[in-house]
């Protein structure tokens, strides 16, 4: 039996709806016990107060937003060597998650910067790149939903996907050159990672494992949701074949 | 003229096409020999231009091979690629050299364009828009033609001087042409009438099937 | 494959064919600006780089929805692909039509363009170097976008979205090129990277210019 | 008359009918105008009413040959010619199917997009209500441009040629109560005049659209 | 059904029309009494969809008069002003609003689009494209038709249909229709050939003369 069965749509459905409400509620768990240990349970670091706590939803919801777009690159690729619909669906599920995991990270790095750095927003390269990856979201998601026909439109965003990953890193490097060019901010510095307490560690950790889950729960509903979705097209394409 | 010595023959086997991911016809077979023409026919919708565009391989096949030789195909519909500000002449010249071919005289006169060389296309009437689209085949040099209706809009005369170029021209210099159109255009050809080749609604192809 | 780059340059300069047009569009974006922001001097001279490099991006984007649209609303690009030039080869033929009817006009006038927003003055020949080794990649990426929405009607501002990202890297190493030439910096790594990305897109862009065609020609 | 709105509407929010596409544009642009520029908090500052403005105006713009170019292309137009709704009414439905679906949708979200730029704080209320009496007069100016290209192929980049030069005086009465807001100045003329061109758009340029259909349809 | 009781007569005198600023026919007169159609021929070129946008009042004549009821006159050409993303109902419901009336159930019939009426109409094909666009005349309800070439990629059986419709429902109930076609239609209607009209080479009228 080989991994490739998962692909059949109905199949696919049948296996992981009942995987579905487990994975959910595992991650509802993680992130809880990971936010409560982290926001009740650990010391305000000195020199961060009380705000650095949001680091546990910031940081998994950027890792997750760039782990989002890695598995569009990767179903992307999928689809197009073996056209297997469940795995552009699976794009198309993870595409808008991804932009709110993006939005996240950058509501959450504002909200962090304005008792950190005394501002909301700053044209840092690492903030900046992210701004950008939020761009590619757009747009993929935007072409997905110009296109009526849907296969075209997995092809098309496929191609999209990897072209534009190889510029989303481009753009990193670009980014970085640029925030460290001679202008560089002030008020930002860098190594702001460096001293972050050990006891830390084990709550990012949950909450981490908790935003993945969360993740894969999301992206197998969603999926599950574009497969109906599907299926009531073609359903309704047959019912009006038959008709004429 | 003639074309180049290889034989050369159409072989359509078992041919089933889909349209918007749906099919639309099943198991077509024919084969046009050199010299020959095929008139396909079939009621609105029945699938012509999707099996034209298949043919042309402009999209897939469901099923089923087409047989013919490679770079010999042309395919022209209803949107003649003509550009409203290059003349007649430009035009044509453009799809020659493209082809790297040259453009023969005897195709103004053939489509009754002689008059028309320098106007610029745009400014053409529908049905002298639809004599330069055409003229383009006696440009290209293509042995297998795939028309999708090609006399839309041509008033008796000029559908003659088609049915003609095709006969005297195309097809006597051992060409081939398939040819859907609505209307009788006084060529000696076979029919294919497609109706009965219509998909049933249950047949297997259909890009969504997996969904069902 | 001549033959279609010499077609495409022809129709540019024949009426409707809009050649000019995007130089013209460079012209009033830079000349907008300052009604924008304000006739400071100093500032101006501060954001000249950026702003001439926005708004060179911005003129090649507004020309590309002509690079296969056209073509594929009069059927001339089905005709194209079942023709014997590789849709590769189209692809190439256009970008490089698109680059000679925009970028090129763009590079070359651009110079005269940073006197109106007080550009530094030894920054003319980084600007003019820039432009020149960026807008072909410009045209390149756009054509790309260009085949991935041709099916769209009227999907410019849809191609806008899409290409616009796919600009950043250029825009970043190519007004940072100037940016540094205008204060003695080295600008070396810009210039390099620039032309890196030109002959990347250049050797890669068309082939997925050309399956993003054919899936949308099917 | 509604029906042409109500349908307007709806194709634009059907796929590829471009429904938020002209708010992506004007995120992008404000986007990327630091990376030309740099990422200095207090130029941003200083030039962002005017980026935004400028921005908003380009947003407006690029959305703008979808008016009734589609409606050429497929014959609506000398149906809509023919029947029994004048072709002012029409002018003017457009402009407002193009206000609904463009400037409102920008309008409402600016204020986030000066967050971006470091627009200062008392700048905000500014921006939304000068975008607010401004955008209107953008879809309307922007449709007798539609109205006068329709018959040219494409002609996107010629229209943004004819339609920026009619923008500017909105841009500079919109850019500068932003300004004068930021600055704590009094704003009362530059909003009277915005909403003055606002309201003269509306009252005057349906007939010249109209005129203008007519003449190309013929 | 019926048209509004007031009489109508379309009448065409000595009208001169031009094309691109060149004078294409000179002095046509005719004229169609209600419920009688008038079929205009002749070869491509000769200015059939000149003369029509003329009578539509899409452009101006050169000289002459028509005469023709208020807001009753519709014109349809090959573009049939089709949305492409929008379902036939939804294209027919449009038109019908914007002339203040409502889509009568028998359209659908009479064109053959009961089974496609939910479908987006970028999605038919050329002949089902084509019935939609004729069913707008049947939606608006006006009396007097310009028809240019309406049976453009229809099959025999849906020309057929479109013939009834205009012979049974339309000039039936009073209507008018002036249609140019290369084909018969098979309506019992007069034919008036346009090739006499002609407008010869040194015809005044010319929009550049002045420069002459
Ligand atoms: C405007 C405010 C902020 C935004 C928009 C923001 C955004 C981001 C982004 C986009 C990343 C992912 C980049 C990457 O993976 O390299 C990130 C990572 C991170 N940020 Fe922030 N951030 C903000 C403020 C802060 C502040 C104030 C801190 C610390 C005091 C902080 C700490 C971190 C850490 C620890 C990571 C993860 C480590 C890493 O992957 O490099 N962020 N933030
Ligand atoms: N995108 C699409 N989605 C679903 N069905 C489609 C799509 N495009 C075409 N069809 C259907 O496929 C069938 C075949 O269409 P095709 O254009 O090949 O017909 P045809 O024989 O050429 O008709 P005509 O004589 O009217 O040109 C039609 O019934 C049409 O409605
Ligand atoms: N813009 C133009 N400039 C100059 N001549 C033009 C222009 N447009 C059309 N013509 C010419 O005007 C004449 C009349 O064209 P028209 O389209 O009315 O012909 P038609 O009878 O409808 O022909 P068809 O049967 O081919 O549709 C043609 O000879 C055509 O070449
Ligand atoms: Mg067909
Ligand atoms: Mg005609």
């Amino acid at each position: 039996m080989s991994i490739w069965e998962y692909a059949n749509p109905k199949k696919f459905m049948a296996t992981t709806t009942p995987v579905i409400p487990w994975v959910s509620w595992a991650s509802f768990g993680l992130i809880l016990v990971g936010l409560g240990w982290g926001l009740f349970l650990t010391p305000a670091a000195e020199n961060f107060e009380h705000s650095v706590k949001i680091l546990f939803v910031h940081v998994p919801s950027v890792l997750m937003a760039i782990n989002a777009w890695f598995m569009m690159l990767v179903t992307s690729l999928i689809w197009l060597v073996r056209r297997h619909h469940v795995s552009a669906l699976a794009a198309r599920a993870a595409a808008p998650i991804g932009a709110v995991m993006t939005l996240i990270g950058l509501a959450t790095g504002a909200i962090w910067g304005q008792p950190t750095w005394g501002t909301w927003w700053a044209w840092e390269p690492r903030l900046t790149s992210f701004l950008i990856l939020f761009l590619f979201y757009l747009g993929y998601i935007a072409l997905w939903s110009a296109i009526e026909d849907q296969d075209t439109a997995a092809d098309l965003t496929s191609v999209l996907c990897i072209v534009g990953s190889v510029f989303a890193v481009l753009s990193r490097y670009a980014a970085i050159f640029w925030g460290q060019g001679l202008h560089q901010s002030a008020t930002f510095s860098a190594d702001k990672e460096t001293n972050i307490d050990p006891s830390f560690w084990w709550p990012a950790v949950l909450s981490m494992g908790g935003f993945v889950l969360f993740f894969i729960a999301l992206v197998l509903i969603r999926t599950n949701a574009l497969i109906r979705l599907r299926r009531a097209m073609a359903l309704e394409a047959r019912a009006n074949r038959g008709a004429s | 003229m003639g074309y180049a010595q290889t034989m050369t023959r159409l072989t359509v086997t078992d041919l089933s096409c889909a349209r918007g991911g749906i099919p639309v016809l099943d198991r077509v077979s024919f084969a046009v020999d050199a010299g020959q023409a095929l008139v396909l026919r079939g009621p609105n919708g029945i699938g012509k231009t999707t099996l034209l565009r298949t043919l042309a391989g402009l999209q897939p096949a469901l099923a089923g091979t087409v047989d013919l030789p490679e770079e010999e195909a042309a395919y022209a519909s209803h949107a003649d690629g003509i550009k409203a500000t290059l003349t007649v002449e430009e035009n044509l010249a453009f799809w020659a050299q493209l082809y790297g071919s040259a453009v023969p005289e005897s195709v103004y006169d053939a489509f009754d364009l002689t008059t028309l060389r320098l106007r610029a296309a745009g400014t053409l009437s529908a049905g002298q828009k639809r004599r330069l689209g055409l003229a383009r085949l006696g440009v290209i040099g293509r042995k297998v033609l795939f028309l999708d209706e090609p006399t839309v809009s041509l008033d008796t005369r000029s559908v003659g001087l088609f049915a003609d170029y095709l006969r005297d021209t195309h097809l006597a210099a051992g060409g081939i042409a398939v040819i859907a159109t609505h209307i009788d255009l006084g060529l000696d050809a076979p029919v294919l009438d497609l109706t009965p080749f219509k998909a049933s609604a249950t047949m297997a192809g259909a890009s969504d099937e997996a969904f069902l | 494959m001549i033959a279609l780059l010499i077609r495409d340059l022809r129709l540019a300069v024949r009426a409707g064919g809009g050649f000019g047009l995007g130089l013209a569009f460079f012209l009033i974006v830079v000349v907008l600006v300052p009604f924008g922001v304000g006739p400071e001097r100093e500032i101006l001279t501060r954001i000249a780089p950026g702003i001439l490099w926005v708004a060179a991006l911005l003129a090649a984007l507004l020309s590309l929805d002509r690079i296969f649209a056209l073509d594929h609303e009069d059927g001339s690009l089905a005709l194209l692909a079942t023709s014997p030039l590789p849709l590769e080869g189209a692809a190439l033929m256009k970008a490089l039509a698109h680059w000679l009817t925009t970028g090129l006009p763009l590079t070359l006038a651009a110079p005269a363009l940073g006197f109106l927003l007080h550009l530094a003055p030894e920054a003319y020949g980084y600007l003019f170097l820039s432009l020149a080794l960026g807008t072909p990649a410009l045209s390149m990426i756009g054509t790309f976008g260009a085949a991935l929405t041709v099916g769209i009607k009227r999907g410019g501002l849809l191609m806008s979205l899409l290409v616009l990202p796919l600009y950043v890297p250029t825009l970043i190493f190519g007004a940072e090129a100037v940016r540094r030439g205008a204060e003695g910096l080295a600008t070396a790594v810009p210039l390099t990277m620039l032309a890196g990305i030109t002959a990347g897109a250049f050797a890669l862009l068309p082939f997925a210019s050309a399956a993003a065609l054919r899936v949308n020609l099917r």
